[in-house]
């Protein structure tokens, strides 16, 4: 491996430097959420007009679907920093792992709750055994397993290590929930949206559903900005610029 | 029906539509409130440590400043 | 294999120190271990003797410090053959005989060439209970089928936790002679011990732990 | 000082474990006794149909099979752990990955090997045609080392925690499901008449990968789970 | 000197096994999630048809979660064999049998009960009928604490010997045996429309005497196993 | 004996021996024990000490010989809050903390007027690991835990096994301490040991095993 990028990932990766560089972020990035968020529902649930097939129960596709794009792109994030923090023994990459780890879980919590939700109108059951339900219910326990084996350990550090190798092993399962459709014959709907040609969907559709994406991925980035924050302060507890802050922010 | 009446109905299918909403919402407000709850916390442990490390900073101070009179600061 | 300078201590270990939570265990240790010495390692219950060695061994990583290994930084992969670690937890198949837990130690470890299994248990005075299950022997019996590993096993630095504990006098005789003759053979020992050592091989070190 | 070569290594890793397992050979028939407890129940519980039963067969002898081996999987590490044995192994002088490889077969052979003998009798007191059979022999041999060789990754990985079952069915959870819809699915398609042998084939692919794979991954994941 | 009366000593006894069981949550939870793994990996094993789940789905979950308590019932004495707790039991001044009634009760609450309390959700899975539901749950009521009790006295029994899983089986199935007949008789008699309660009935008469006897020979069992 | 007691003895013991597949283990014992004395158990490795006193709390049925208790034959169920037997296992739950653990016992056993969990421990040295879970503690510290049960719980005879291993000296002093003030009030205690032991409440008994 070029010997530049442990480098540069010490850089970036020294706590107090990220500390800050997160912090000045963080509002910034809440900010664009809540206006993504807001134009999108605006789009979504009021100017859209409803589906010729589906009526208005298709408007639960403005949180499904980047839900769920989030749920895999956020496993995707963890595993990188969780090989990162195995190689390296980055500590920043450890937390930003371990701290991406709940925000998914919950992204793909919504997922299978919004999922069951439309499943009922549209399939006439809230649960099947089909490739795409059962691989996304796999990702909710990988993510779980995860967390799981984080605090199963006493040694923060150590568990962060244990679980970022089980984060590692369960990335096989990403491809899996999105190329399940076009392997299995399921229920579920193949892609409709394409970012590089045309997709089957209309543009009053669409366009809510991008703003909604670029909501929850902006709300990602302040979410996990204040997780490791606040977990940098208490693996760096006993540090000098750690003792700063606390006693600055009384 | 009033217009505000139509959009809550959402076409009969509010009974699937707002509760999908209503998960969305709770779960991104529950996520975020978590963190906030915990940095509370771990800045007072910080500060429960920095009381105690000063204690015992002080007491070790005292009971070797008889033997080493130059050690201690100005 | 030789080191070229003679006086180059077989471990030598620079303020090591071992972190459980980001709090220090013990304070800083310093020392040095050349062949043919004795090293006992001193302190009150919990002073981090236990921890301290399972570092030396490898099984707890290195938090701070350094250590070296024949004048060299300690590479695991280089010297694992060469330490022998003896613990509170002894490392026997309770199910298993004395003698079967032995054969698994040498088919892992490799043998001291003239030793044989039966020789070492007969030595450390468990003849006629060679084929009786762990489980059925008593405490003192227990810990000299440990034991025995030092007599079998190859190995130039032993790290012995408490190898006394649970002995009569005579197994901590036998304890004190297996020190006698590893160190007159070249070999290195670090023993914790919270009783007297009789060690008649010249004066052993002290290192002292505190919490 | 004579050294042992790795293959005498190997063989006392082995013979250890193999002797361990026969001293407690009651041990070993315990997930034997559980599968055939299951099969047995299952006429009870549901009436004894024959057309139901067998069209059950197949797939309740495959999850009956990867369960009792499941509940076998904790025990792989635990009793090394508590009495010092994995620490001695972890300090040999040895590849670990290759010790622990043979662990793992051991364990297979112990637990997984016997269920694979009885497996026909089971699918038999469920009425399964005999036709099917061989096909489902075969899902199993794959599928058993599979599900040995990546539930030691995951054993190894709450090694130093306080074992909690919780969260081991809670990893192993996502490595069973594919396993049995690809087994299943050949033992499907043999009853229907299909051709059976595409999932079989993955199975084995993941099979070749994990026989490769796990064992590294289980020496490196008992490291880190040791260090404390 | 303070002599604590009975009642300090069973919430004593009590509170310490519940607290090691909350220490250990993992563990509580894994009977719970085996059976979830085992009611999910049936659609898989057998295709995800409605009609089939739902015919069999009440045998099903009975005979998961009678399993899933077979698992944890090996556990029941053995750490505290282990860490000589057990000894320190026997040896105290109080009456053997109701302390151990008292490691039963909580055996039962950390294991059976949320397996109980999971089982409309299991039978959900499956699809089984809302209106079979509440018979399901009587069933399974009755059955717990009866197995519990039960295997109770066989694991003190096998509490000394070596090769205590096979045995254990062994000597469980001929109990667990009638506990399901009567138990998926009821929930059969339920979803069909008949009447279910005599079958309950016969399970709460065999509870009713266990409640009594199984804690005094279980008393007696252990006291034999240690002795060696 | 020479002993000024007019009362009967507290346990008596004759000819007492113990079989294992139809072999005694040790010679047949014979001892006396008063209020007030304390008596050690002497012997090698497998020399049956450990055997002897799982005898005598009750965990072994007696093989040949009688046990006499107060005068009386030993009737388990008379006496079984006045034994308390400590052995090689040490009866603690690795899970709880060492306070959780004594009040366990405590509220098993009962417990002796005006000493708390909190006072004992900290009087056997774990005061600031009293909430730690025992899994935590090193070996002596857990050996300690176990101990302070001698402090808390009512009990006239104590069978203490090896109570002095692992312990580091100011531990070994605590519990000399410990028999000293249990004798000097009445009570009696049986010990095994290997080391010395510096009692200073007149002098122990000894019983000799042999295998
Ligand atoms: C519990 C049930 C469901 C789950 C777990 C689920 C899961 C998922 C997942 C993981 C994706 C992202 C796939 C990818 O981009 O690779 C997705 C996308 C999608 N889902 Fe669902 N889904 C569920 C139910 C439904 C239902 C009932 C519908 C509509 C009838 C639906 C419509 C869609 C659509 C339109 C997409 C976007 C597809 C694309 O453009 O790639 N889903 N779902
Ligand atoms: N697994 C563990 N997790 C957390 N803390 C531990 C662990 N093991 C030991 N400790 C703590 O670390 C300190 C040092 O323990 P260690 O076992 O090294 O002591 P020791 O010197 O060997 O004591 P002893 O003489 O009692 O064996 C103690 O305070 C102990 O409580
Ligand atoms: N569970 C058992 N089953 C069979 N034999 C046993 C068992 N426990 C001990 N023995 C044997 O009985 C004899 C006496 O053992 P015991 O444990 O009483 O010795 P001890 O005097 O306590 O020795 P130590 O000083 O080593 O603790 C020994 O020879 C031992 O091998
Ligand atoms: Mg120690
Ligand atoms: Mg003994």
């Amino acid at each position: 491996m070029a010997s530049w990028i442990p480098l540069w990932l010490h850089k970036l990766g020294s706590p107090p430097t990220f500390y800050r560089f997160a912090g000045t972020l963080r509002p910034w990035m809440l900010a664009l959420a809540l206006l993504f968020g807001l134009i999108g529902l605006y789009g979504g649930l009021v100017l859209a007009p409803p589906d010729y097939q589906q009526g208005d129960a298709y408007r639960i596709i403005f949180i499904h679907v980047p839900s769920a794009w989030m749920s895999m792109f956020i496993y995707g994030v963890m595993g990188m920093a969780a090989f990162i923090a195995l190689v390296w023994r980055i500590k920043l990459a450890e937390v930003v792992a371990m701290e991406s780890a709940p925000i998914g879980a919950a992204f793909t919590f919504i997922t299978l709750v919004t999922g069951s939700l439309w499943g009922k109108p549209m399939w006439g059951t809230w649960w099947t055994w089909d490739a795409r339900l059962t691989s996304e219910l796999v990702l909710l326990f990988l993510y779980l397993g995860v967390i799981g084996l984080y605090h199963a350990f006493e040694d923060r550090r150590q568990g962060a290590r244990a679980a970022a190798f089980l984060a590692i092993i369960g990335i096989i399962n990403v491809p899996i929930v999105h190329f399940s459709v076009n392997w299995w014959n399921t229920l579920h709907q193949g892609s409709t949206v394409n970012l590089f040609g045309p997709s089957s969907i209309v543009w009053a559709m669409l366009w809510p559903l991008l703003c909604m994406t670029l909501a929850t991925k902006f709300y990602y980035a302040a979410s996990l900005f204040r997780r490791v924050r606040t977990d940098l302060l208490a693996l760096e507890g006993g540090k000098d610029w750690v003792r700063k802050i606390a006693e600055s922010e009384a | 029906m009033s217009s505000l009446q139509t959009f809550l109905a959402m076409g009969g299918y509010a009974a699937y539509v707002w509760p999908a909403y209503a998960v969305f919402f709770a779960v991104l407000i529950a996520d975020s409130v978590a963190p906030r709850l915990r940095r509370r916390r771990v800045l007072r442990e910080l500060r429960a440590r920095l009381v105690r490390q000063s204690t015992r900073q002080n007491q070790a101070r005292q009971s070797r400043e008889p033997a080493h009179p130059t050690s201690s600061p100005p | 294999m030789t080191s070229p300078h003679i006086a180059a201590p077989l471990l030598e270990v620079r303020a090591l120190s071992f972190q459980r939570q980001d709090e220090p265990v013990f304070a800083p240790v310093d020392f040095q271990l050349h062949a043919g010495e004795l090293a006992l390692v001193e302190g009150d219950n919990g002073s981090g003797k236990t921890t301290l060695l399972r570092m030396l061994a490898g099984l707890l990583h290195v938090g701070e410090g350094a250590l070296r290994w024949r004048g060299a930084p300690l590479q695991r992969d280089a010297c694992t053959g060469d330490i022998l670690f003896l613990g509170h937890q002894l490392g026997l198949k309770a199910d298993l005989s004395a003698r079967e837990n032995l054969h698994i130690a040498t088919g892992l470890n490799g043998q001291r060439a003239g030793v044989s299994a039966a020789a070492a248990l007969a030595d450390i005075g468990l003849a006629g209970y060679e084929d009786e299950p762990v489980r059925r022997l008593s405490a003192g019996q227990k810990k000299r089928a440990a034991l025995a590993r030092l007599l079998l096993l190859p190995a130039t630095l032993w790290l012995l936790d408490e190898p006394y504990a649970n002995l009569d006098r005579s197994g901590i005789a036998r304890v004190n002679l297996l020190l006698e003759t590893h160190t007159a053979a070249g070999g290195a020992a670090l023993v914790t011990s919270h009783g007297a050592v009789a060690f008649h091989g010249g004066e052993p070190k002290h290192i002292r732990m505190h919490a | 000082m004579t050294s042992p070569g790795l293959a005498t290594a190997c063989a006392a890793m082995l013979r250890r474990d193999l002797t361990l397992a026969w001293r407690r050979r009651g041990d070993i028939a315990m997930p034997v006794l559980y599968a055939l407890i299951v099969t047995m129940l299952f006429p009870f519980a549901l009436g004894p149909e024959d057309t139901l039963l067998q069209r059950i067969a197949g797939g309740v002898v495959l999850v009956t099979v990867l369960l009792a081996m499941l509940l076998a999987l904790d025990a792989m590490f635990s009793s090394d752990i508590e009495d010092g044995s994995l620490e001695q192994l972890v300090l040999a002088p040895r590849p670990l990955a290759l010790m622990l490889g043979m662990k793992i077969l051991a364990h297979w052979i112990t637990t997984a090997l016997p269920l694979i003998v009885i497996a026909p009798l089971l699918a038999g007191m469920l009425h399964l045609p005999g036709a099917v059979m061989p096909v489902l022999l075969l899902a199993l041999l794959l599928a058993t080392p599979l599900l040995s060789l990546l539930g030691a990754v995951l054993v190894a990985l709450t090694a130093g925690t306080r074992r909690s079952g919780m969260l081991l069915a809670l990893m192993l959870l996502p490595l069973c499901v594919p396993a049995v819809i690809f087994a299943a699915g050949a033992v499907a398609a043999a009853q229907q008449g299909l051709p059976w042998l595409a999932p079989l084939a993955w199975l084995g692919a993941a099979l070749a990968l994990a026989v490769v794979l796990a064992p590294l991954a289980c020496a490196a994941a008992l490291r880190i789970a040791l260090d404390a």
